[in-house]
């Protein structure tokens, strides 16, 4: 079977959710029957799933393929330095790093699309809330299929404002618009970031045109064939490390990284779908992604550039895991593991592996899905995101318990399941490089500590909501089962959660990753003496968090820190965020604020202030010129008597003055 | 055949323009501001019909008469402006009870 | 000297000096008289022009019809007739503008042509012919001028207008 | 049918005038006058684009290198040459394009007008009608003409249906923008002496003043950027525009938004850039400077804005500071850029305008800060405003997207790493346009009066217009590209 006919039919996979997005946009209120779109967004984003892992099959079967379908958007005639013009294009391109990512975004897509007709059956604007998911599933799938780094940013931005509604769609409580307002903002700072690299690279990679100029083409990936760019080909490293520490700025904004990691735990304000869609498969993936195709298609990254990803990498990971310590709402403690977890995927690409980077991606994708799903089901049936009200759910939520018993061994990484083989990936990859680079060290045991971190706090909110006896909060409703829609998208995530990471050992996926020219690759896993030893380390760290969990917080327990004991204050810290946030909010709400009250000052009474000044100078004059309108005839008769002698003076001596001092006539 | 010296009909309406301008600058009476006006309407017809006079006597019959013919509307016109300035003066002295200039110095009244 | 230069020597002084008084004397009714003086004196100088049709047209409209307005005018606005002009107002500054405007056309004089003019008579109908002829309706623009100025000046005196 | 061959421009001026006259005098009948008029106005519109000569495969010989080129002799001295030429190239047929629309929208926007609605309707069509003049107009005196004529009805538009404040309001824009015209009638003159043409048009002077050298046209080139950057705004000249906007009823601010902004950038571009490319290349420090001071000054004062008008209204600053940053780079695609962006700041601040008018009168207040919550009383209007909003911070499939990335792009070419400081303004644009989003659109219902109903049908027909053009011209941009592309610029810069 030549399933690669299917690749210049890629531009279906986002247009049927477009479509969905469409209809429900038009005609949402009157689809009552079918939970006021839901169903169609759940047919046509499953009919995009079929279609993508169609593709992405047809990529495993026809291996180190690449098909590229491109249309001209728009062309400016040539003329100057553009010796071609330039074309504005958009196109579909089929490659081993889509097709992964098309299994990714569709399968979890179509999933937290199923899950949702459950979920939110009792809420309001549900068409908005359908047509919206869709259209955030079309613009990721734009992202993943781009050819061009211009449709790339065009489907990122998208993504950007289709997050900003869904993370607003309580758009009635204060928080949840602030929430939206923030992570539009702050990844618009990576955005623009990320548009200054799009403008290096492409007057580095596209002055190959005749004459100097720039290909027409010049934002194309690849245009025709499967030639890469090398890195150095242009020689201009100065302007490379420049773009790539922008890349690295707007792949931080989408995918909170420090600094711009304050919007994703704030995201929580967004319905839980929406929070599983943008962490497993959506809008944080793009930013990984996009540092992945930067190293396949942009030339890979200048060292300066490739150490500064380690370090936001490898910070990023054990910040954000420290702060997922204490906090007690169960969801921002999975988004602070997203954030860290994300961590590990920027550290693997910095060190060079950037699809060992892409497979935790992968993984990362299933488990955590499962996870905001499976707490999704809790704050369903009782209502709080309160950790310390929860309790002794296992024997209510039977089935629940065990979908987040298993997302959360995936994310501590035990073996086998899925999270095990791609974070010691990670490890094994960035330890390979601390030869040749020991400055690399220190992130390197951040990461490390980071996976005792991990596994101790998801499993403080395993026990604190399922083990026990019962709920810590009477008044809470009381548990039950959630229905099939719901439960089925956890099962089927919680089996891939199982052995998502025993994929790339079939030689067809693993194509996907050992297609891609000119990369280092270290997937699948290879498991030498050195990795055995640290995959041992790791499980036994994870494995040591596990148990500190059960001690503190195992069976009903709450630990209680000792009072007066100095971790208080480090407790308050990190329940702060490190005031972090506090510092953006100052520098945003206050120092800007300020600066503009102050300009506006400025404009209102200096630069209006002249003009007013002007015009009163001018009325003052007139009011002086004034006075000599006596209304006296005889005056009047006078004027004109002295101005008539004025002009015979002019005329008769100043003139023939000028004319013999300027010579001429 | 008459004979006369230019420099001096010119001096004269010279002389008689500087009076004209003299009165209107300095008299406050209407009446007497319009006989102003005349000498010096006077003074410029002098020297249409002067200048008349003076095209050469070889380039045909007619070609000094544009001069008089000027002369003669300007005549009629002094009339005119004397009849309008009379009509001035009588509004003036109705509306307030005076012809001096210096006692009406705003359009309105 | 010529009797023609003679009698325009006198024609002019007369008309400057009865220019001057018309404008100096303290009675309004002295300047009538002085102004009738003045135009029969440039009269006079038309005909010495050999403009003889201009000298009865300013023989007929300035010492009779112009000098009966004012006349007229003096004495509507006056309850005696010899009454005298108070405000005279002569300053400094309107002499001196007069005497520098004066000055100045002196100072052109030397611009215009020299010498002596021999002054040719026309045919008072070639005069008419010319007054509607290639020159452009002179005659009928002065009507319009007049005619309009008639109306104006109705207007401006009819009675019960503020 | 060759449509070429018809004197459409004429016969669309005529068209206009002859509508407008109309719509003067028909009384309660002027709004359908109007709405005629305007219908017929798009039809001839569409007749230019099928008769554009511009495009490819139809050879235009016609001078120089313009589509529907026509010239009457208008006044003939000895020493001068005065036209009535008139001519269109891509630039002005998608700012008439501009013009059509708006003018359309802006009928129908205000369709229920109540004072006086023969003069208002009147009033509207002469800004268009003037608007139409400018960007046709080939001869100076022609140009001139129209362009005045542009002040006159948007004087009694803002004078006589603005707010409060209006007189002052109206009176700082007469003379702001009056002297401004002035500087520029003594620098095109001037242009016309010094360069020793033959006529008053535009191709005599184009191939006349290729012999200007030395201060003479730096001189000419920065008196005609004044002239025609007050109306851009440029900063610091720009005090005028909120005043004006802020009084304006939302009719005049979607004019003065939409059109006679466009009009400084149009000039800029006919009058001085093509005709003196190289004094640009001389003054562009001058030139880059000013449009940085503006996009920057126009987005750091947006921020702190209480007014929604007035907000809006320095982001046109910000934004005409882009097109102004597009113009000054010389480069065709800074051109095009420049021009693609003027179409879609027109759209979109008009969008937004129309949107701050009803929200205005829907709850008797435009403090931003005293209102919010709208979406759940006023939905309709509320997704107006934020399409609006979104179109306006540069969202893809909107029409600004393609517009400021191609201008920016220009501005990388050229300038490299100072494209930052255009970034950084985008930066804050969406500050504030998302920051307003929350306050007022967003949270628990605040400030709305029990009366509130959401968009009348008019006028949500007319911002329905506008918002669908943002949207098809966003996700199809060629369709202006291609137009804006037809014309000369390669040929004016090659």
């Amino acid at each position: 079977m030549d399933l690669s006919i299917l690749f210049g039919w890629a531009f279906l996979v986002p247009l049927l959710p477009a479509l969905a997005f469409v209809i429900i946009g038009i005609w949402g209120q009157r689809l009552g029957r079918l939970e006021h779109g839901g169903w169609i967004a759940v047919l046509l984003s499953g009919a995009a799933m079929v279609l993508g892992v169609l593709i992405a099959v047809g990529e495993m079967l026809s291996p180190n393929s690449y098909t590229d379908v491109s249309y001209t958007w728009f062309h400016v005639s040539a003329s100057g330095p553009f010796a071609n013009g330039v074309s504005f294009v958009v196109g579909t391109l089929v490659d081993p790093i889509s097709a992964l990512m098309l299994i990714v975004v569709t399968v979890v897509g179509f999933l937290v699309m199923l899950y949702s007709v459950g979920y939110m059956h009792h809420d309001e604007g549900l068409p908005r809330y359908y047509a919206l998911l869709s259209l955030f599933l079309t613009a990721m799938l734009g992202v993943v299929l781009a050819d061009n780094l211009l449709e790339f940013f065009l489907f990122w931005e998208l993504v950007g404002v289709c997050s900003y509604f869904l993370i607003g769609f309580y758009w009635r409580k204060p928080s949840a618009s602030s929430a939206a307002k923030e992570a539009f903002l702050v990844t618009r700072i990576g955005d623009v970031m990320f548009l200054l690299g799009i403008f290096i690279y492409f007057s580095v990679y596209a002055m190959t045109g005749p004459n100097g100029g720039w290909a027409a083409n010049g934002f194309l990936f690849v245009h025709g064939s499967t030639s890469f760019i090398p890195i150095g080909a242009s020689g201009n490293s100065t302007l490379l490390t420049v773009a790539g520490l922008m890349l690295l700025g707007g792949a931080a904004g989408k995918s909170a990284q420090f600094p711009l990691d304050v919007w994703l735990p704030d995201a929580m304000e967004g319905p839980t779908t929406v929070s599983a869609l943008i962490h497993a498969a959506t809008m944080v993936a793009a930013g990984v992604y996009l540092l992945v195709v930067g190293s396949i298609f942009l030339g890979g990254y200048t060292s300066i550039v490739l150490f500064a990803i380690v370090a936001v990498g490898g910070f990023t990971t054990f910040y954000a895991a420290t702060m997922a310590v204490v906090n007690t709402d169960i969801k921002r403690v999975i988004a602070y593991s997203t954030i860290s977890q994300l961590g590990y995927m920027v550290l693997a690409v910095g060190a060079g592996f950037a699809l060992v980077g892409l497979y935790h991606l992968f993984t990362h994708a299933f488990f955590k899905a499962l996870l905001f799903l499976a707490a999704g089901a809790i704050i369903h049936t009782i209502v709080t995101q309160d950790l310390f009200r929860m309790g002794g759910l296992a024997k209510k939520m039977r089935y629940t318990s065990i979908a987040f018993l298993i997302g959360a061994l995936a994310l501590s990484g035990i073996p086998p399941f899925a999270g095990f083989w791609s974070k010691d990936d990670v490890l094994a990859s960035v330890y390979s490089q601390l030869g040749a680079h020991p400055e690399y060290w220190p992130f390197f045991i951040l990461a490390f500590v980071t996976v005792f971190l991990t596994a101790y706090y998801i499993f403080r909110v395993y026990f604190l909501a399922f083990s026990g006896e019962r709920t810590r909060d009477a008044s809470l409703p009381e548990a039950h089962e959630v229905p099939w829609v719901m439960l089925v998208p956890m099962m089927v995530l919680a089996g891939f959660a199982v052995v998502a990471g025993l994929f790339v050992f079939v030689p067809s996926f693993g194509s996907l990753f050992t297609g891609v020219p000119g990369l280092a690759t270290n997937v699948p896993p290879s498991y030498g003496p050195t990795d055995l030893v640290l995959s041992a380390i790791s499980v036994t760290l994870a494995g040591a968090g596990i148990v500190l969990a059960w001690v503190l917080w195992g069976n009903g327990r709450v630990y209680e820190l000792p009072a007066g004991s100095p971790a208080h204050s480090i407790r308050n810290l990190l329940l702060a965020r490190y005031h972090v946030k506090a510092a953006y909010d100052w520098v945003g709400m206050v120092g800007m604020y300020t600066v503009a009250r102050a300009a506006d000052f400025f404009d209102r009474f200096v630069i209006d202030g002249a003009v007013k000044g002007f015009e009163r100078s001018f009325r003052s004059m007139s009011d002086s010129m004034r006075r000599i309108q006596t209304g006296l005839v005889s005056d009047y008769a006078a004027y004109v008597v002295a101005g008539i002698i004025a002009v015979f003076v002019l005329l008769l001596f100043v003139a023939p003055y000028l004319a013999s001092v300027f010579g001429g006539g | 055949m008459t004979t006369l010296a230019i420099t001096g009909f010119l001096a004269l309406s010279f002389a008689l323009f500087a009076i004209a301008i003299f009165g209107i600058l300095t008299r406050r009476n209407f009446i007497l501001l319009l006989v102003s006006l005349e000498i010096g309407m006077n003074a410029a017809i002098l020297n249409f019909v002067y200048f008349a006079a003076l095209a050469p006597a070889n380039t045909g019959s007619t070609s000094g008469l544009s001069g008089q013919s000027i002369a003669v509307v300007l005549i009629g016109f002094a009339a005119t402006e004397i009849a309008v300035g009379l009509a001035i003066v009588l509004a003036l002295n109705r509306s307030k009870g005076s012809i001096n200039v210096a006692d009406s110095t705003t359009l309105r009244s | 000297m010529s009797p023609e230069e003679l009698a325009f020597l006198a024609l002019a002084l007369i008309a400057i000096v009865t220019g001057t008084l018309a404008l100096l004397v303290r009675e309004l009714i002295h300047t009538i008289v002085w102004i009738g003086v003045f135009f029969v004196d440039l009269a006079a100088l038309y005909f010495l022009l050999l403009a003889p049709f201009l000298g009865v047209l300013q023989l007929g409209v300035y010492a009779g019809a112009v000098t009966i307005l004012l006349l007229f005018g003096i004495m509507v606005t006056r309850k005696r007739i010899f009454s005298r002009d108070a405000a005279t107002g002569i300053t400094t500054v309107p002499v001196a503008l007069a005497v520098v405007a004066f000055i100045f056309l002196l100072i052109a004089l030397p611009e215009f042509p020299q010498g002596e003019l021999t002054v040719r008579s026309y045919d008072p109908s070639l005069l008419s012919q010319n007054l509607f002829g290639p020159g452009g309706p002179w005659l009928l623009l002065l009507g319009l001028v007049m005619l309009s100025a008639l109306i104006g000046a109705i207007y401006l005196v009819r009675e019960g207008r503020e | 049918m060759d449509f070429s061959t018809l004197p459409i421009i004429p016969i669309t001026l005529g068209t206009l005038a002859v509508g407008t006259v109309l719509t003067f005098a028909s009384g309660r009948w002027a709004r359908w006058v109007a709405l005629a008029t305007s219908v017929v106005f798009l039809l001839e519109i569409g007749l230019m684009f099928l008769g554009y000569t511009g495009w490819p495969g139809r050879s235009s010989t016609l001078v120089p290198q313009f589509g529907e080129y026509q010239s009457y002799p208008w006044i003939s001295l000895s020493w001068l040459q005065i036209n009535f030429t008139v001519g269109i190239d891509g630039i002005s047929l998608i700012l008439i394009l501009l013009t059509g629309f708006l003018q359309i929208a802006t009928v129908v926007y205000t369709w229920n007008e109540t004072k006086r609605p023969a003069a208002w309707f009147g009033l509207v069509l002469m800004t268009c009608l003037g608007s139409f003049g400018v960007f046709v107009s080939l001869d100076i005196l022609l140009f001139f003409l129209f362009w005045e004529a542009v002040l006159v009805p948007m004087f009694f538009i803002i004078g006589y249906w603005g707010g409060p404040n209006r007189r002052y309001a109206a009176l700082k824009f007469f003379v702001y923008t009056h002297v401004a015209s002035i500087v520029m009638l003594i620098g095109l003159l001037a242009l016309v002496f010094y360069s020793g043409a033959s006529s008053f048009d535009f191709s005599s002077i184009y191939s006349a003043a290729r012999g200007l050298t030395g201060i003479v046209p730096v001189v000419l080139f920065l008196s005609l950027f004044f002239g025609f950057g007050v109306k851009f705004p440029i900063v610091p000249f720009h005090t005028w525009l909120p005043d004006a906007h802020v009084e304006a009823p939302t009719g005049g601010s979607v004019l003065l938004a939409g059109l006679l902004l466009k009009l400084g950038g149009y000039g800029l571009i006919r009058w001085a850039v093509i005709i003196l490319p190289t004094t640009l290349t001389q003054v562009d420090p001058i030139l880059f400077f000013v449009a940085f001071l503006s996009i920057v000054w126009g987005a750091v004062l947006s921020l702190s804005q209480r007014d929604l008008k007035r907000m809006i209204a320095y982001s046109s600053i910000n934004h005409m500071g882009i097109v102004l940053l597009a113009i000054s780079l010389n480069s065709a695609l800074g051109l095009t850029a420049a021009v693609l962006l003027m179409f879609a700041h027109g759209v979109v601040s008009a969008l937004l305008f129309m949107g701050a008018g009803t929200f205005h009168h829907t709850y008797g207040t435009r403090d931003i800060p005293s209102v919010g919550g709208i979406n759940s009383r006023t939905p309709i209007l509320a997704s107006l405003i934020m399409i609006g909003s979104l179109a306006s911070l540069g969202l893809p499939a909107l029409i600004s997207f393609p517009a400021e990335f191609a201008a920016l792009l220009a501005t990388w070419d050229g300038l490299t790493y100072l494209v930052l400081i255009p970034l950084i303004g985008l930066v804050v644009t969406a500050a504030f346009y998302i920051w307003m989003m929350q306050r007022v659109l967003f949270g628990p219902p605040k400030g709305i009066p029990s009366d509130a109903h959401d968009v009348p049908p008019a006028e949500g027909l007319g911002m329905g217009m506008l918002a669908a053009l943002a949207v098809i011209f966003g996700v199809l941009p060629f369709l202006l590209v291609n137009v804006i592309t037809m014309s000369p610029i390669t040929g004016w810069h090659g």
